[in-house]
């Protein structure tokens, strides 16, 4: 089985601040992968770099076993099919959720090929089924900014979905949603997982054991172990920096 | 030799003064963000205070005491500023908080105003200030003369950089308006009263200008129209040190004004305005934000 | 020690709150839940006094709040821990906590932090002297937690306190509202869509939606089924 | 204020008693320090020119307008004071750019500027009149003179604008066949503050004598660096062209003592006229107030206008120019002439040393009226110099 | 609905001016083909700061290149020796380089408009290229035009100095007093306006223009959906750049001046005010903007020479403190106050996502 995604010996390094001393992961093509940890772990920071939003003072990582996106600017890394959702929601507050998904939708994103650009009746089509899919067809030309916390966080999810990145990184995408809706953000995940593979930080322990196939525990910026929930779950280390007594 | 000795002391006497101008509107600016176009007129009232105090001696004081006014300008200025400024961010300013772009236009009508009333008050034409007897001449240690009034002025900067930082940093009172400036809402849920601290920024920060001014009467002239030759050189003087950065602004002060007068000294004023402006956009290619600046985490 | 009456609410256009009746007894943890958008972080910042009253009551502690600033409310017992933390990133983390306690009267106020803090939340301590804009997201939210108890609050407000914080943390943020609930009497509303966590903390809840409660009462004796048909999208 | 006419009937103003002349300079912006003074003179005489009776019976109306220190804006003035008020004349400007921004306004309507300031010369519109000094009655014989009784070496530093790189080059040409050297030429950007690395240059060139050109506040800035250099007039005395009594009082009396100017006319000059006139001007505008030479040529402009109508019995533009030629008057600075050829004015030239009380010691004078010659035709050694 | 009313203020606003000449004076016909110009500079920047959150304090540096350029064609037109007047005096004898290839009025016409664009391309690259934003990137822009206005200042003999370029005459051999020219020139004025309105519409209302808002929200946050906000800054940047510089030339040709005080700070903040009074969200808004301050200004220093700038000074604290989005944002709360329409939508909405 083929990786679409391998790190190396990442380090970084803020001012002094070790956030990452070396990481090693490694993402199969079309799985799901969990990655848990401490706050202050570093996950945040692996998949900043990752992406080129953080450069890393040492190690490599590689795309398709091929590419090295150490090097590349943040949107190249996403031409190559990379997607990440932030922690915190971050969208166009000025935009209507149906404008961002415009955008955002998988296109030439040149400058020349935007001025021509064109709305296709396929490429509508498109983009107001992921509204449906998202519950937010109905919200779809208001401001993003008047939409509520988890609203955004469904609008930012569409954004990556609507690139079909090869790879997707996810930042705590259930945060602030209610019970029904992470089922509903897992089955999602689930059914984006059958085109690309995903790397997701979470810290909902119910919702990594239903979706998960296999986790990963960051701690102090390295990779601390590694397997299945299960697994996880018994190792005494991980109860002892994480999961605490429940679990 | 000497030239050279006397030129660094010049660039330090020019950077101090281009200091003394800037340190109000780091506060206005670098703190609040208020992008104050009145910020030279402050500077204005400042002038135009001790000019009116020197009058009130010469009429109601006599002659022996006269060159006791400056020291009672230096406070009086600051005071006049501030009071001014106090009532500008009351009528005006306070409403500009969450649109710091369109402070930039309403602070330009303020000293569209502001211009033209002291014009209708002092006259069109300059006005004069003679320094007290006790500023002029020099020190003058082997061959190098070293004004007395620049060194006042170096002094005075000193004097306040020091109470400023240890205002800023060292009292709750400045924290409060470090946050309130950062993040106006969150404060106030804190039982921060906004309203205050903006009108203490504001006042200080004027306040400041007021005593540039006062400090500018002994090298430059007094008119309406004084602030409008040291609004700019203010401005990217806060910009090259980073927005919000004391230290910063103090080193950026300094390095403008020692480059501008060795540039001059082999070339022409005009040749070196055209460099350190240059110089200024060159620097920010290398240092988007500024000498002091820091890259925040936030996305954007 | 908190009543709300018929309270209307909203964004200038649009109402979100229609008619929401809510009384929080001193000393007690108030669970709020509700779907995505009903209204729960809106409801807090009318509590807070970050949006105006429309129509209606809020009651606490014997004064009626109509339209006081946030700091009043601050220095009359009420903390708030915002929805996405709203720590001040430029600032140190001591320089956060130090603000915390503004709300507390310059008499009694102290310039050094209270030790307890740090034993509930040591990642703090470590971290004195960081920039707060540089921490984790769990981080900055336990310095958002943190920065609202400082103060000993009579009502603190809290908006989905536990999002994005480790398992560990979280257990021990339930047992710390807990204990300060008891010992210091303080009254918490808790807005969480953990219902877990709720039901871990809370002594009642209630639900939130279409701009009204739907459903209130004891958290112990509280029927799942139907709350779930309540939360259900 | 100008009523608004909206389509404009072409009613020359010269109806009904009253006769409108445009008064155009700048009331805001950096220049009003100097302009202002210059829009009270004309005033006044324009009020005492009432007071006697009008020109051909009419009372001159002033329209105001402001310059704003902007060249632009002194051309789109000029332009709504011809086209639309259709003034009879405008008396305005100080600076040479707003002259020059003026000149073909004046000339594509065939109007008339009284422009009252000393300027670089090298220039006669048909629809100017320039009752300021033109080069050869200030700046050559000052030049002359510093050589006599000052020194060789001189130390040139000035505005960077037109009159001082102008007339720069003509103290250059001068001093090459007269025997002086020009020992460091230095230009600073209007409004320029700071002084002291010119000051330093000044101090390494240990010239004889600077000649200024410094034009407005810089002058402020420059003496008063000057004096805290330790530089008095006893060690280096300065000659400056555009520094008038108000300018000193700008800069306060005591600063400049002992150094030099060169104009037509100081408010010490021993005249009748002189006399009369400080006293009316103080007593219009405050005992503070002090005149100066661009004052009282601006004064003087409304005169010789006036005079130059009334001997030709018309306001239109081409009568006036014609009648112009040869007028006479008994000015505060002394007598003068209009030169009908260059429409410039004869005048005499004057030095004089500040006192402690910012007034002037005349030194010197050129005894006789100098004609006027813009284009220095009649000195060989300035053959080089434009045409 | 709401397009057609649109389209209902642009025709009013077109309309009026091009029955103006025949209602006005030549004077006031004279001023308002200023401001037409300066209208166009409006567009450009409603463009630039509006739309894209970009504030330029600069662009009295690209007016002032192409009214240069059309300058220089019109003083070597206007010189019979073949030289300008002003390097005579300054001893120069023949044209300097620079100065030959503006013999040619339609090189000098293309440069107006090319060297504003690759100037502002350039600097606009490396500005955004490092990321350099908000009040910082308004500041270099101030410094770009001191650095300018202090090199044509400083370099007389080229450029006229203070002075700047004037005395002109005629374009083409006509003569540029002459009535028929100016209205001719206004009517050219009126139309390139319109053309440069319509241009700016058109890039606003398609994906680009939600781009460029997307830039003002969060230019990073693009990064990571593949765009390179840069280019879009740039191209954006230099357009409006590129307006201004029409703008210049046809002020030289109809005021006959240009100097270096006119591409000076005061100026280009000026420039701001107008976009800021008329609504820097609009288009239009901006284009009116521009024509009622500068009509303002005129009267006001017509009609009180001496406090005239109290009452502008005056009249911009208000509209800055009472109508945050200038007269547009104005035009368009009164609609909705007359509309209820549109908070029946806006309570529907809210109920939608109540239900979600
Ligand atoms: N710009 C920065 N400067 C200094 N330290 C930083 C910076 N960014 C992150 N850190 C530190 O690096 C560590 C890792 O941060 P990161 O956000 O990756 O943690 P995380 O695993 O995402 O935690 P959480 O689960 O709470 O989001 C934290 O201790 C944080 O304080
Ligand atoms: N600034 C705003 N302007 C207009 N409408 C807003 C604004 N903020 C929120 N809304 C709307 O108000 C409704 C309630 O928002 P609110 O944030 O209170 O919901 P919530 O219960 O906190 O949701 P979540 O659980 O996701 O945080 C949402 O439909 C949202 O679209
Ligand atoms: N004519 C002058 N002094 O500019
Ligand atoms: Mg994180
Ligand atoms: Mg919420």
């Amino acid at each position: 089985m083929q990786l679409i995604l391998s790190c190396h010996n990442v380090m970084v390094d803020f001012s002094g601040f070790k956030a990452l001393q070396g990481v090693d992961l490694q993402v199969q093509n079309g799985e799901i992968l969990f990655l848990i940890g401490p706050n202050g772990a570093g996950k945040t920071t692996l998949l900043d770099v990752i992406c080129g939003k953080t450069k890393s003072t040492n190690g490599e990582v590689l795309f398709n076993e091929r590419i090295s996106l150490t090097k590349l600017p943040e949107q190249k890394i996403v031409h190559e099919g990379v997607a990440r959702k932030f922690q915190a929601p971050s969208i166009f507050l000025q935009l209507t959720p149906f404008e961002i998904l415009e955008i955002a939708m998988k296109q030439k994103k040149g400058l020349f090929s935007i001025l021509i650009a064109k709305m296709s009746k396929a490429q509508q089509e498109k983009i107001e089924l992921l509204l449906k899919k998202i519950n937010l067809y109905d919200v779809r030309n208001d401001l993003a900014g008047s939409l509520a916390h988890g609203q955004k966080q469904w609008l930012e999810i569409g954004m990556q979905l609507i690139q079909e990145p090869k790879l997707l990184l996810l930042d705590e995408p259930i945060a602030g949603m209610s019970g029904e809706e992470r089922t509903k953000t897992g089955e999602l995940i689930k059914e984006i997982a059958k085109t690309c593979s995903v790397l997701i930080v979470e810290h909902d322990m119910d919702f990594v054991r239903k979706f998960s196939t296999r986790v990963v525990v960051m701690h102090e910026g390295r990779v601390l172990c590694e397997g299945t929930m299960e697994e996880i779950k018994e190792n005494e280390e991980v109860k002892n920096v994480y999961l605490g007594r429940s679990g | 030799m000497s030239i050279i000795v006397t030129q660094l002391f010049n660039g330090i006497s020019l950077g101090s003064i281009l200091l003394l101008i800037a340190l109000g509107l780091a506060i206005t600016f670098g703190l609040m963000n208020i992008i104050n176009m009145a910020h030279g007129e402050f500077i204005m009232i400042g002038a135009y205070t001790t000019y009116v105090l020197q009058q009130a001696f010469i009429q109601y004081l006599p002659q022996s005491v006269f060159s006791y006014y400056f020291i009672i300008a230096i406070p009086l200025s600051f005071i006049v500023a501030a009071l001014i400024g106090l009532l500008m961010e009351k009528t005006v300013v306070r409403f500009l908080y969450e649109r710091p772009l369109d402070s930039l236009l309403a602070t330009w009508g303020v000293s569209l105003i502001l211009q033209q009333v002291a014009r209708s008050i002092f006259g069109a034409p300059n006005v004069a200030v003679v320094a007290p007897e006790w500023l002029n001449g020099a020190l003058t240690l082997n061959v190098i003369t070293f004004p007395y009034k620049r060194l006042f002025i170096i002094a005075l900067v000193l004097m306040s950089i020091f109470t400023l930082v240890l205002y800023l940093y060292k009292t709750p009172s400045g924290r409060r308006m470090k946050a309130v400036t950062l993040n106006r809402d969150m404060a106030s849920c804190l039982g921060v009263s906004t309203r205050r601290v903006d009108s203490t920024a504001f006042a200080l920060g004027s306040g400041f200008a007021g005593f540039a001014g006062c400090a500018l009467t002994l090298i430059g002239s007094i008119g309406p129209t004084l602030g409008t030759a040291y609004i700019v050189d203010a401005f990217m003087i806060v910009i090259l040190g980073g927005v919000g950065k004391l230290k910063g602004t103090i080193i950026a002060a300094l390095m403008l004004g020692i480059l501008s007068t060795f540039v001059e000294l082999s070339t022409s004023a005009t040749i070196a305005k055209v460099i350190v402006f240059a110089f200024i956009i060159i620097f920010l290619q290398w240092k988007p934000t500024g000498l002091a600046g820091v890259k925040v985490r936030a996305l954007d | 020690m908190l009543s709300v009456y018929d309270l209307q609410a909203g964004y200038d256009e649009t109402m979100i709150l229609r008619n929401v009746q809510l009384k929080i007894p001193k000393g007690k943890i108030v669970g709020l839940l509700g779907r995505n958008g009903v209204g729960k972080t809106t409801l807090i910042k009318v509590l807070m006094g970050l949006l105006p009253v429309v129509h209606g009551k809020i009651q606490f502690e014997e004064k009626e709040w109509r339209n006081e600033r946030p700091e009043h409310r601050a220095r009359a017992g009420m903390a708030y821990v915002p929805q996405g933390r709203e720590i001040f990133s430029d600032l140190t983390i001591k320089e956060n906590l130090l603000l915390g306690m503004e709300a507390i009267p310059k008499s009694k106020r102290s310039s050094v932090i209270p030790q307890e803090i740090f034993e509930w939340f040591p990642v703090l301590e470590e971290m004195i002297n960081r920039k707060g804009g540089d921490l984790s997201g769990g981080q900055q939210q336990q310095l958002a937690i943190a920065r609202a108890i400082i103060s000993n609050p009579k009502l603190l407000l809290l908006d989905e306190p536990m999002e994005g914080i480790q398992p560990s943390i979280i257990q021990l943020i339930q047992d710390v509202l807990v204990k300060i609930s008891r010992e210091k009497e303080m009254s918490i509303l808790l807005v969480e869509h953990n219902l877990d966590a709720v039901l871990a903390c809370a002594d009642l809840y209630y639900i939130l939606d279409k701009g009204r409660m739907v459903m209130n009462g004891q958290c112990d004796e509280i029927n799942e089924d139907e709350l779930q048909k309540h939360l259900a999208v | 204020p100008a009523k608004e006419t909206g389509s404009d009937t072409s009613s020359s103003s010269s109806d009904g008693d009253t006769v409108q002349v445009g008064i155009l300079h700048s009331l805001s912006g950096t220049m009003a320090i100097s302009e202002v003074s210059l829009r009270d003179a004309e005033l006044m005489a324009i009020e005492e020119i009432n007071a006697a009776g009008g020109v051909l019976g009419k009372q001159i109306e002033p329209i105001i307008e402001d310059g704003a220190s902007d060249w632009p804006t002194f051309a789109e003035k000029a332009k709504k004071l011809l086209q639309q008020d259709k003034v009879a004349t405008i008396f305005g400007g100080w600076t040479s750019a707003s002259r020059k921004a003026m000149l073909p306004v004046v000339e594509q309507n065939n109007g008339l500027l009284w422009y009252p300031v000393q300027y670089e010369g090298m220039e006669e519109s048909p629809n100017i009149f320039y009752t300021g000094a033109t080069t050869n009655q200030q700046i050559v014989p000052a030049v002359d003179w510093m050589l006599e009784n000052v020194g060789k070496d001189i130390f040139l530093v000035g505005s960077d604008y037109v009159f001082p790189r102008t007339a720069n080059k003509i103290v250059n040409a001068q001093l090459e066949t007269k025997g002086g050297t020009a020992v460091a030429e230095e230009y600073t950007p209007l409004g320029h503050t700071d002084y002291n690395t010119i000051i330093n240059k000044i101090k390494t060139a240990k010239p004889d004598v600077i000649f200024n050109t410094l034009n407005g506040d810089s002058n402020v800035a420059f003496f008063k660096q000057l004096q805290d250099a330790g530089i008095s007039a006893d060690d280096i005395p300065v000659l400056s062209v555009s520094v008038a009594e108000e300018e000193i009082r700008g800069i306060g009396t005591t600063v400049l003592e002992g150094h030099y100017a060169a104009w037509n006319y100081f408010q010490t000059t021993d005249t009748p006229e002189n006399i009369e006139f400080v006293e009316n001007y103080k007593a219009k505008y405050g005992d503070d107030r002090v005149t100066g030479d661009p004052i009282e040529a601006a004064y003087i402009a409304v005169y010789l206008w006036a005079e130059a109508v009334k001997k030709a019995g018309s306001f239109d533009v081409e009568k006036v120019k014609e009648a112009s030629d040869g007028i006479e008057f008994k000015a505060p600075g002394g007598v003068v002439k209009i030169d009908g050829e260059t429409q410039h004015i004869y005048k005499t030239v004057r030095i004089g040393e500040v006192q402690a009380n910012g007034q002037f010691k005349e030194v010197w004078n050129s005894g006789e009226l100098i004609k006027p010659d813009p284009y220095l035709k009649t000195y060989d050694w300035a053959s080089g110099l434009g045409q | 609905m709401k397009k057609y009313s649109q389209g209902a203020y642009y025709g009013l606003f077109f309309l009026l001016i091009f029955i103006a000449p025949f209602m006005l004076s030549d004077f006031r016909v004279g001023l308002l083909a200023k401001f037409l110009c300066f209208a166009i500079i409006a567009v450009g920047i409603s463009l630039i700061w509006g739309y894209t959150g970009i504030l330029s304090l600069g662009h009295g540096v690209f007016f002032g290149l192409g009214a240069y350029c059309m300058g220089m064609y019109l003083k070597i037109e206007a010189s019979p020796s073949g030289v300008p007047d002003f390097m005579e005096w300054n001893g120069i004898t023949e044209l300097p380089f620079i100065w030959t290839l503006f013999k040619n009025p339609f090189f000098a016409i293309s440069a107006a408009v090319i060297l504003p664009f690759l100037i502002a391309s350039i600097i606009g690259y490396f500005t955004f290229k490092n990321r350099i934003k908000g009040v910082f990137f308004s500041l270099i822009s101030q410094a770009v035009v001191v650095v300018t206005v202090t090199l044509f200042i400083g370099s007389q003999q080229i450029t006229g100095g203070t002075s700047g370029l004037t005395n002109f005459f005629t374009v083409f051999q006509l003569p540029l007093a002459d009535p028929e020219i100016k209205r001719l020139l206004y009517f050219l004025t009126a139309i390139l306006l319109a053309a440069v309105m319509s241009l700016s519409l058109l890039l606003t209302k398609t994906r680009f223009g939600r781009l460029l808002i997307a830039i003002r929200d969060g230019e990073n946050r693009l990064r990571f959906l593949g765009y390179n906000p840069v280019s879009f800054k740039v191209f954006i940047y230099a357009l409006s750049a590129a307006f201004s510089g029409v703008a210049g030339a046809l002020f030289v040709l109809q005021v006959g001046i240009i100097s270096p005080e006119m591409m000076g700070i005061i100026p280009s903040i000026e420039m701001v005010l107008w976009v800021a009074i008329g609504g820097r969200h609009s288009i239009l808004g901006a284009a009116i903007g521009a024509i009622l301050t500068n009509s303002a200004k005129s009267f006001l220093s017509e009609a009180y020479p001496e406090f005239w700038t109290i009452f502008l000074g005056g009249l911009f604290l208000l509209v800055v403190l009472y109508l945050p989005n200038g007269l547009a944002g104005l035009v368009q709360n009164v609609q909705k106050r007359f509309s209820k329409k549109d908070k029946k939508e806006a309570e529907k909405h809210a109920a939608d996502s109540l239900v979600s």
